[in-house]
């Protein structure tokens, strides 16, 4: 029903930042990368590596725009979000500055190839990568409606561009201040009745991701999901950000940074997810 | 440099584990312009590995609990193998088995391969020992290594743990049972506890410290094991991430120095060094890094 | 906080070595208030250590090359104690020996002394077994161990070396040697040589490594330990600088938690974690802190 | 011959940085610390945090000088040369950033109880403490002679101070940019037959008290020296930064942070110092 849409091979280079913007509560990165920025397709992410802190690893995010002309040649958007001391690193990071960027790494949102209704369901910062796919799929003159959650207003991703992407916008946040009081998943099948659509695509939280997926199932919509699991490397060497995963007749653990992040909704094992009793592996400590 | 039989261009090979196939960081840089690409260890069958959360970010180092994940001898001979043979790379097998026999039945499976050596991971849990990790015990190495050895013809390298009292003695049990040289340090175990939820961060419980942070210990061990026998050939990894890392192992004793975590931080990691120690070297007036090796003085 | 039969009014103690007399950081707090005071390791004769560069910083530890310097038991007994119980401090001795011999002596000098327990630290190498560390072998863990308990009325706590394939096998054989507990860890055997010059950066050669780094080493001793004896009173070390990482040692099975190398950045460290960890117990609901011991889940 | 000069009870805490000045070479930092201020004598040091980098334990330096009044209460100065992480990162230090400041620590240079005429050798940094010693010593109203070296003028430290404070005053570099060209010690011969001093302070790298000790030695002459070990905590309870020392009838070592920096040059053994063979540790890796 969708075409699999693979992005093309990864780049690593030193990156200048030309723009940081406050978006609600994220920030906004854009990072001059013209190679990446024409090769990057919606769903896929490049990674960052954090200096300056005690921290190690890579940081991967969802690229939630490029743009390929203009007077800075090519740029990339990154939404983050303030967790922990990496992102906290990158959101002190100002015009001029520079980072080493990976990317674009991992499969893309595939692109229906019949003229269907798309529906974008969105938690908080997952929502940005949507927006990215939904102007893609506008580009090919498809109908994209939009649901889009977060615990409150400041944390639903740019409502109002969701609001110039989408035929139908809807929004839902937990304490009612922006939209319906409530979660995206009490909203999917009220929202899929009316809008009719024929794929969905979701990005946010596991726990939201496996939810669609199963009103989707119900209702024999496809769904493609972009998963987060933790990453040491990114780049599919270290097999830390593996999802259970069904592909033909078996059951095999994908990597989310290659493979994924984007995969089939209804191929994800949701319950096997962390799941201790699922393990083959050795006894502790075996790497 | 010389690593035991084998010719390097340069000592910069790749840690087990962290290279996946080659194919992935094929597509940042040559691989072929390393010294070898150690494989992933590879188990009798298919394993699809331990629970995730798989690593947690320590001080200066990781943890990482991913169980062994691996398509299976069979399937990395038929796929992986013949792609890095035809894209020119060195390749040196790593195999990890529960039982004696089972490192017997993966050397069988190895013999007449187009491989340069092997590296035979024994710091895994021997089940007809209680768990006991291999690596730990000179006559469970030498049982394992003896099965390895006497089957193949390349070179074997002995992958030990530095979870013991004395590596040397287990270095010396191998080289004894027939290995061509030992590979030091696997990660050593280690553990972290969410202290508000009690959990553990891992998936797995236990996982293995890898990085920076176990840097020293790993210079401890080559040294220790070089100091025993300077003429065993030891491909050094721990923590490395710097050129001046890989003259450190170097002068410790080793004979190859391999890359690890130092490649999810930066995917070039491995070629970069390949690239700045010709320079480094030169600037320094030395003609040959094999000059240094075991080069270290007030020990 | 119980830890055996002594009954502490907060779990934080000092690492042997790292606190000195008690007098050096009794100028900056009041340290009665800590659960208890280890001292540095004592042996039968004055010992002037080894010859500096006695540390080196690595990533987020350090290693140190000190060699026991201390100026005797007779002297600690004449000098250091009597200040540390007129100052209202639990002081615990710490010992080391080469043999089995000193261990006996040190415990008799011990015997009869207002010492709150003793820590026999027998991390160090065994001059009668070739050099090798005590508490890499059951066997002399046990002699060592048994000819201190046999002679001591209070408390004796054996301290491991993490360099050991079993931790917890070498922790039962300290306990059924008579240990009331085990005091885990002490550093990890390290090494760092100056690529340039090729000398080791310690005027020792090799070193211990302490510090942030080691910690995921230390919680997964003392977990290994505790799940092998959940009765067994264990005082847990390495890398502790933060209330997290208290109750993360706890959580673990640490009955007790001793502060090392975190005192030498701040030598308030220890009282810090002093006055802070009731308020983080209080704010989530925990009335003690023994609640906790243990509580891990997902290993 | 000299009253020995014990500094009272180190404190610790978080001071503010009040002023950052370049003196050549040198990063000239004035802290807010009017308790350590009102405590500190000539020749103990203080150790500050250095935190933000990859590193864990304290630097220690010498105090360069305080102010006891004025309208910032009282200050303590550190003179400080970068050759590391650590260094750099102080010399990144500017007002109003925090620092956090244990201090006085160690032992001060003793002030002579006889009129005597005292010569001041200084070496790089060294010379820093040795100036605000020669205030001091000014104080009592004795005569302060001086002779400073370094590799070249920029290196010497505050020359134009020096000569404010000293009755003679003589320079070496090694370059010839100032002063004599040489080192301290082919002059030192020369300058104590001129000034006859009574007593000789020294300060800078080890070999330079080594040689100053042994020409001091030779005229008879006392010297005390401020040494440099490395150091792990400052405060005296780790014994990494011992030094071997001739006490009494027998030869110990001594801690350099709390029993020196400050010592009787003569009773140093300097052949000793970092001398394999005088070990009695255990075999490496006992702590
Ligand atoms: C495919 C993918 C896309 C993502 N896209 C975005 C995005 O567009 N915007 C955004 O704000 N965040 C995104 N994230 C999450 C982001 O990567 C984490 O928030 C970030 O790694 C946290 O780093 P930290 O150092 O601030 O947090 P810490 O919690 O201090 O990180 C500690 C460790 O955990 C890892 N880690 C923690 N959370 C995650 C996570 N969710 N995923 C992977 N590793 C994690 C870190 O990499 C690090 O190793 C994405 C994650 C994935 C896997
Ligand atoms: C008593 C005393 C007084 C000092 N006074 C001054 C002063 O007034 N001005 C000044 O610029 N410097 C002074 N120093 C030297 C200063 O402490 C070192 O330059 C500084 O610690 C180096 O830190 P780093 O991180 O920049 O260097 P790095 O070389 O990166 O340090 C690595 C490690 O080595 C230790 N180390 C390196 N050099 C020394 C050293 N010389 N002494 C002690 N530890 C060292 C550091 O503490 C650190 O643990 C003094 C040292 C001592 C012992
Ligand atoms: C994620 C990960 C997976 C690993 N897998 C293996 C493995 O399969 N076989 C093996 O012998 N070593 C494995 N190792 C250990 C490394 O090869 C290496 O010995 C260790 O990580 C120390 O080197 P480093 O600090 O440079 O990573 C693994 C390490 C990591 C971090
Ligand atoms: C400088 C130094 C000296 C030490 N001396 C001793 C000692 O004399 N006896 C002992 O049992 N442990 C000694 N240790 C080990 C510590 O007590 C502790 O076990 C170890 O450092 C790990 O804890 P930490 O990381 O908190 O420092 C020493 C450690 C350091 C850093
Ligand atoms: S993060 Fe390493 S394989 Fe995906
Ligand atoms: S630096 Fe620790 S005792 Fe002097």
């Amino acid at each position: 029903m969708v075409s699999d849409a693979r992005g093309q091979e990864p780049l690593q280079s030193t990156c200048e930042v030309l723009a940081h913007r406050h978006v609600g509560a994220y920030h906004l990165l854009t990072i001059v990368a013209p190679e990446m920025a024409a090769r990057t397709a919606p769903g896929q992410m490049v990674s960052l590596g954090v200096g300056g802190s005690g921290t190690l690893l890579r940081r991967p995010f969802s690229v939630a725009g490029v743009s390929r002309h203009g007077p800075w040649a090519g740029t990339i958007d990154i939404v983050l979000e303030v967790v922990g001391e990496g992102t906290a690193w990158l959101a002190r990071r100002s015009k001029h500055d520079a980072v080493d960027v990976v990317g674009p790494l991992g499969r893309a949102f595939p692109v229906p190839a019949q003229p269907v209704t798309c529906l974008l369901v969105g938690g908080g910062y997952g929502a940005a990568p949507l927006l990215f796919l939904g102007e893609r799929l506008r580009q090919e003159n498809l109908r994209v409606d939009v649901l889009f959650g977060a615990a409150n207003a400041d944390r639903v991703y740019n409502s109002i561009e969701a609001k110039r992407t989408a035929t139908a916008a809807m929004f839902t946040t937990e304490d009612g201040s922006l939209g319906h009081k409530g979660r995206v998943t009490d909203r999917l099948d009220d929202v899929l009745d009316r809008s009719g659509a024929g794929v969905v695509y979701a990005c946010g939280p596991m726990g939201m991701l496996a939810a669609v997926t199963q009103v989707a199932r119900a209702r024999r919509v496809p769904v493609q999901v972009s998963v987060e699991e933790d990453m040491a490397c990114t780049t599919g060497v270290c097999m830390t950000c593996v999802i259970p995963y069904r592909t033909r007749d078996e059951v095999r653990n994908v990597r989310a940074c290659i493979e994924g992040p984007v995969l089939d909704g209804k191929r994800v094992m949701w319950d096997r997810i962390r799941d201790p009793s699922m393990s083959d592996g050795g006894p502790g400590g075996e790497t | 440099m010389r690593l035991g039989r084998l010719e390097l261009p340069t000592p910069i090979v790749t840690a087990s584990g962290c290279f996946a196939s080659g194919r992935e960081i094929d597509r940042f840089f040559d691989i072929s312009r390393l010294g070898a690409v150690v494989a992933k260890s590879v188990t009798l069958e298919p394993r699809s590995g331990l629970p995730t959360p798989r690593m947690v970010e320590t001080e200066r180092g990781m943890l990482n609990a991913i169980g062994l994940q691996n398509p299976g001898v069979d399937a990395w001979l038929a796929d992986d193998l013949p792609w890095l043979v035809d894209r020119g790379v060195r390749p040196i097998a790593s195999i990890a088995g529960s039982t004696v026999r089972e490192y017997r039945q993966l050397a069988e499976k190895l013999r007449g391969q187009p491989i340069a050596a092997v590296e035979a991971n024994i710091s895994c849990p021997n089940v007809e020992d209680r768990g006991t990790i291999f690596a730990c015990r000179p006559e469970a190495t030498a049982e394992a290594i003896g099965q390895v050895t006497r089957l193949l013809g390349v070179p074997v390298f002995a992958k030990l743990t530095p979870d013991v009292g004395d590596i040397a003695e287990i270095a010396l049990a191998a080289r004894d049972a027939g290995a061509a040289g030992v590979s030091l340090i696997n990660t050593l175990l280690g553990m972290a506890i969410d202290p508000e939820t009690g959990e553990t961060v891992l998936g797995g419980g236990t996982g293995g410290l890898s990085g920076p942070a176990i840097k020293p210990v790993a210079v401890a061990a080559i040294h220790s094991v070089h100091r025993a026998d300077p003429d065993l050939p030891v491909i050094g990894m721990g923590g490395v991430r710097t050129v001046e890392d890989v003259v450190e192992f170097v002068r410790a004793g080793a004979s190859a120095v391999a890359v690890g975590t130092a490649t999810f931080a930066d995917p070039a990691a491995a070629f970069r060094l390949v690239e700045q120690l010709p320079r480094w070297l030169a600037d320094r007036g030395h003609a040959r890094l094999c000059d240094l090796r075991g080069q270290v003085s007030g020990a």
